[in-house]
């Protein structure tokens, strides 16, 4: 099984989940994060002294699916995350070696 | 009696009576104008508040921004131009000795009819200045008024309204659309003297401004929210409206109770004399009608989607109050009760009505509370008003009196302040802003609309500790809309 | 004299200057109630406030819904019963002339006893009316009293009090509760008369209401939070309780400031007239008291926990507020630091108290506050009245005096009064509860409660921007409860 | 006249009537200080919201508990020592009648110049009280004078105070400083007869407390932050100033907002008597020098940084309002807008220059707000009054005239207190931090600061249910600063 | 060494966090996420339009341990996380090759 | 590739996204954690209850790396992060399988 992690920009996530949940994985945990990349900041001010927010807001989305899934959701998060300009975000792809499912308690490849 | 000014202490003469109760009585009716200015100027935080907490929070240092420089763009204007438009043609006043030496101007007419005053431009510090305390507590008075009303709009056009093009909306307001049809109808204009120059009841009346704050704000707030267009988002393609739920609900509720606070003064203090007693009768009434509206509302929401949605019970609070500041001193408890919670149901109506038929994006509700209202109010008072109260208004003898009492000319008379309010204010703001946005361009960017108008037009965040409280995003993405624009294809490029 | 209205103007009569004073003397006694109403409405915003601070965030659109809904509710069920119950055989009365236009209805009465008024429903709208102000303004500075009393409940039931099952209580509480013991003490009944017709000092004395509104409000909130039972979580299965902490210190800050503002109405007010001077000592005495309330507490958890607890310093100058709103205008300003500390101290036990050994939850302290110290108020009237001031008060001669100069007969009214608001209160609403609970349900479901009463009852996030704002839970959850439930082991199924 | 108490109901005496008006003239003007005395008691919310807002969210809850607290202290010691010093020698004073069985105590005096009153500890409880109405009434104005100024303070030594050492300043502030300098203005002090005693125009003149409420407490911030030093982080190493970004912007507006309801009553009620009509003249200045204030500085901002920075325009508001406040009732309302246009540039400039290059860490701007423009305020009076009014002022006969009006004299007795109150209040306030942080330690650890003041002195968060609601650490950190020490490199001990 | 990292019901934290400490791993770190799966979502209304949300609160809770540990802490953060409703959540199991202790530099198993 | 994951204090985080941006490596994610340890709680009091909140803040740093640039960016974090005080945190190391820049498509090594 695969960890597949797409850090995508805030305002596409529900056009990346839909794409996701589309292909038929319903199981996905998202989490808000802030990314620094070769996009730009955002200058701000307070008080007359200058900043830089550098750190910019992404989502991060997970999702755990089998090894023969993993370039169809790739390829439907890259799809809908895709606007054109810099800051779109990357996909992770990791190892899961095990996977439980609490309330039943199933491992592997039924649990997911 | 010791403490009455006497030549002799404590055996005053009746000259000396007279004159310290002449002092009293002035100084009390100044010292309620006094505090009615304080209430309602702090309507600001009402407004403010449950504007900001209905938007996201992206925008909230935007959106509370608006509601807080649009009283001193507004007081400013109002002292400069506005005031002396609305007033500068009043004359002699009762409750104001010695206006007459400012507020005396050629009103500028058309036959009988007038349609703006003349002087006390700057408060006449200018030139023909006085220190009259009457004049100066009047000018606070309305100028209050006049911020209320303005304040309104920055909700209709809240989220995407860029802050630069907002502000010359505000002299707009203060100066000019305002002020007229504010002098039409408590100026003498010819609206008030519908009545006396052509028999329909008392002419035009307004108690408190449902028609001459609310609709004029609420109407101008269409116009703003129709040449804006709707928030990024807002409608699916097919028309669909989506769901933007605002920020901060406690916020909102906490300032729409602020917002009745504010009312006992907007329509208690608008008899503008203590030792007019009604204001006891009048802010009881704005209670119940308040407060029928607020549960009118809420039944209705729950009745409708199954739960008693908490900002559409605020809406509909406001609505009762909206509605009742016409008629307050002019009918009954009950009618008030009855006046209120029809508009608690209409505020739910015109919500929908506004999003899914009319495609209008109006994220405070804005255009329902204070326009749709604000002529409900007017009508109301041509329904409801009993003849127990107003005789002399606006030079006609009799009471004012609706048409379930018997006089359906002032029923005519309120018909067409409504019509006219929205043909004014609508028409003037629509004109104005289709021509800013050709000049200027009254939207903000796309970028700033999705990365947040905060980051974008203010250079702060609103809560920059809190995770999640609103993303910032960059200027190249002024292409692209959140889920509006589809993304290209990845295919087709790579 | 020139603003005296006289037939030659600039020289008025006699008559003409009396009528003068006499419509000014008025007028700003009824000046002075309206903003007396004005002040103590907006506790409203303060107790939201304080409410919605001390709970959990995903709770907090509830608890501010409750605290705004229950002024509509109670608005209007005080207009339709309330206030005739409580004051509708009242008479004629020295501040509101015309009052016995509507008032003067003949009072439920057992021998020389009363117990209820019989007159003015609906302020008369729907018969016997007349626009009388004077009987308006009393029903505005009445009405806002008893919303309070409302409110301090939705305190100690927060977080668990189903919301459809918290609107009857408003009712019950407007229209029968509130009412009834007001009437007893300030309506002329059985309570105020225990002077003049059984010689207990000046019969009870209840200056602004410490147990008219606070104890009955207080004790309302134990028996409500002892039927609904504590929220899920709040003791181990042992019974030690465990903190939740409110969501929002700056929010309750701000409504205690709001509430110590509202306070200058409620109890400065509470003269009922301008020219009564009694009213700047008054104020001082309840600043002195809420000030000292306020450090006693804070001092006293800095020295028992090793913190200056900021809920607790809220705690305590409402506190000191409470026990003085009784006392206020018969006791000196160091009798008022006193009451306001020992307030102080007594609010942090008494919060000790409910919730360690009687297990009881009250999530705001409202019981300790409100109960326990409007109890306090009651009894610190007997102990520390001077002598100066209220003589003729409840019909009886002598200024109001308690034990400390020379008078154990008011110390006896005042006890009594404590006895029969806690039965009452507590019992009325105990059984009210309790029936509620078995007809209708009167607590939230566990699924809601775990996922937040505002996703659940009010269909929307208070926060929704926020990470963290609180989970959402789902339906199927209702089976089991935070902490409370064992969940089944895994191997009993897998 | 059936309203005017007599013996023959509705046919008064002149006796009986003059009474009446005696009595409704005092009621009046009492009440008119009482909603004073509302209004700027509220200004509390204001301060706690604007300073807590403009803070980090780690140290929310400690600041809104220093703005809260303050009050208590500050109301206690002014009741027991303060109000005696400033007032207790000022003899008979014609709106409070009665006054001089209490206020009547020698004054300490060098030759012709009065230094402190010595009469009303306690207000006289504890040995010579009366309940005179009119001397609780003046105490309790002045008591809400002097908790601004105390509040100020907590905002320019935000973020870093440690609690326990917070309170000795409240005794301090309110027993000493301010009562002093407040005997000195206020009280008949030496700089009130600068006048009368040298010549210097009316002595000093400052109506509202341009110098007595903000400068003493402007001054006082520049003095405490100074001992505290910087925020850890304020300055990088080589001096340059670093953003910390306030956490609640929209909370920082609404409490400007409520300083602007608050100001009318600081400067409105200010005359002391409703039956001086200037109050609304001095209302009008006030909104316009505040509106001008908000604008200049929004509008200067703008063009130096870019964005119409929201922090800015809130401290130009209040430097427009700080200014005007001791000139409002002596100048034009067009001079009212050129003084609050020149605070609000000259709050910009003096934000810039205390960060940039006193190196003066003030995290809300109060010595800017406060103090710079307290200044400002007094010395626009000597320039810009009118000679409109205040003859009699200081007991000299002319009306308060400056400098464009001819009169250079009063702007040197203006210059004088701003000379004064910089080295009274500074000097005081700087010497007695130096003390007590010898003696007690006045800055919060370096662990609690890194982590927050709430987890670490106030026991609580201010936003636990909030993620990213500040950073918490432990003791053991207390040898590091976030960003100013350098940790040891890893292979120093690896 | 392996990463476990397990998605539960915010309202179990407690349970799961004691749970995992008691085994003896005093290292773990806690994340608040949004989940969608099996579990429906809630709707809500604003202003008269319907809207779902189906990313609901979940904690995400991660223990790197040794490979020998793995078995037991998924069997007491199972345990302690379960409820028997749909929602309850999942386990992921993932390996890592390095840990290093900040303060003391030191690496691989010492460093848990 | 590989995910180096650092777990550090939110006071240091500046220190270390700075050294690890020096480092050459623009690209990182940072999300708000809370981490428990070796580190004490905090003991807080709520109404006269005492709790402790043994849940501290910690920010979770994650950068992917080439294989080759581990070692230094280890170095750098250890360096930035360090205060020498228990809590200072861990740096956890992961293989990476895939990368994707979303923008472009680019995969593997070139997407970095
Ligand atoms: N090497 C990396 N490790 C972790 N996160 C990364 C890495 N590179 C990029 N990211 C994440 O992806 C986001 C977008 O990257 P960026 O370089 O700005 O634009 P793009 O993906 O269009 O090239 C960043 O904000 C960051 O959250
Ligand atoms: N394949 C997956 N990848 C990532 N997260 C998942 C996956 N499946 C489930 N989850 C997480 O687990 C949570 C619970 O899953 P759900 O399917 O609703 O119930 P259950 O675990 O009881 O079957 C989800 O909200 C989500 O956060
Ligand atoms: N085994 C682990 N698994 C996941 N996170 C851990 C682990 N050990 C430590 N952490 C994280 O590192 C942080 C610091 O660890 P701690 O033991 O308190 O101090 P130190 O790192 O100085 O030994 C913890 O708060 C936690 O977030």
């Amino acid at each position: 099984m695969k960890k597949v992690e797409a850090i995508v920009r805030p305002e596409r996530l529900e056009a990346v989940k839909s794409a996701v949940v589309e292909l038929g994985h319903n199981g996905l945990t998202v989490c808000e994060v802030k990314g620094h990349g070769i996009q730009k900041g955002v200058t701000q001010h307070w008080r007359g002294e200058e900043y830089v927010i550098d750190l910019l807001p992404k989502i991060s989305l997970v999702a755990v699916v089998h090894d023969h899934e993993v370039a169809d959701i790739i390829d439907a998060i890259s799809k809908a995350a895709r606007t054109d300009h810099i800051g779109d975000g990357k996909i992770f792809v990791s190892p899961i070696e095990e996977v439980i499912r609490i309330r039943t308690g199933e491992t592997g490849a039924e649990a997911l | 009696a010791a403490a009455v000014t006497a030549e002799t202490p404590g055996a005053p003469t009746l000259a000396e009576v007279a004159a310290d109760t002449g002092t009293v009585k002035i100084g009390m009716n100044f010292f309620f104008l006094i505090m009615g200015v304080c209430l309602i100027f702090f309507m600001q935080a009402g407004f403010m508040l449950v504007e900001t907490g209905f938007c996201r929070s992206k925008h909230a240092a935007h959106v509370a921004m608006t509601n807080f420089v649009i009283f001193a763009v507004g007081a400013l204007t109002y002292w400069a131009v506005g005031f002396a438009l609305q007033f500068g043609s009043l004359g002699a006043f009762y409750w104001a000795p010695g206006a007459e030496a400012i507020l005396n101007g050629e009103a500028v007419k058309a036959g009988v009819n007038a349609f703006a005053g003349t002087k006390g431009f700057f408060l006449g510090t200018l030139g023909d200045g006085t220190y009259d305390p009457g004049v100066f507590v009047f000018f606070l008075f309305q100028m209050v008024f006049m911020d209320t009303a303005a304040t309104i709009v920055t909700g209709g056009m809240a989220e995407r309204w860029k802050f630069s093009a907002f502000l010359p909306f505000g002299v707009f307001m203060g100066a000019i659309v305002y002020p007229l049809y504010g002098m039409w109808v408590w100026g003498g204009g010819w609206l008030a003297t519908l009545g006396a120059n052509y028999g329909f009841g008392n002419g035009v009346v307004d108690f408190a401004g449902s028609s001459v704050v609310h609709a004029v704000g609420g109407f101008a707030a269409l116009a703003g929210a129709m040449v804006l267009g709707p928030r990024l988002g807002k409608f699916k393609a097919d028309g669909t409206p989506v769901a933007l739920p605002g920020h901060n609900i406690p916020m909102a509720i906490l300032g729409t109770i602020i917002l009745v606070f504010g009312w006992f003064g907007f329509n208690g203090m608008s008899t503008l004399a203590a030792t007019d007693l009604r204001a006891s009768i009048i802010i009881a009434n704005t209670m119940l009608a308040g407060s029928a509206g607020c549960l009118a509302a809420m039944f209705l929401v729950w009745k409708l989607w199954g739960k008693p949605d908490p900002s559409m019970a605020v809406n509909g609070m406001l609505a009762g109050l909206v509605a009742i500041t016409a008629p307050c001193g002019f009918v009954t408890p009950l009618s008030s009760v009855i006046i209120g919670a029809l508009a608690g149901f209409l505020v739910v109506g015109s919500v929908v009505f506004v999003e899914r038929v009319l495609k209008v994006d109006d994220p405070v509700g804005a255009v329902s509370v204070h326009g749709v209202n604000g002529a409900w109010g007017m009508i109301a008072l041509g329904l409801f008003a009993d003849g127990s109260y107003g005789a002399g208004w606006n030079g006609v003898d009799s009471a004012v009196t609706g048409l379930f009492y018997g006089n359906g000319g002032q029923l005519i008379a309120q018909l067409i302040a409504v019509v006219t309010v929205f043909v004014w204010s609508f028409g003037m703001h629509y004109v104005f802003f289709k021509i800013q946005d050709a000049v200027q361009g009254i939207r903000s960017s796309k970028a700033d609309e999705i990365a947040g108008l905060d980051p974008g037009e203010m250079g702060v965040l609103a809560y920059p500790d809190m995770a999640g409280s609103g993303p910032l995003g960059e200027g190249s993405l002024a292409a692209e809309a959140a889920g509006l624009v589809q993304p290209k294809p990845v295919g087709s490029e790579a």
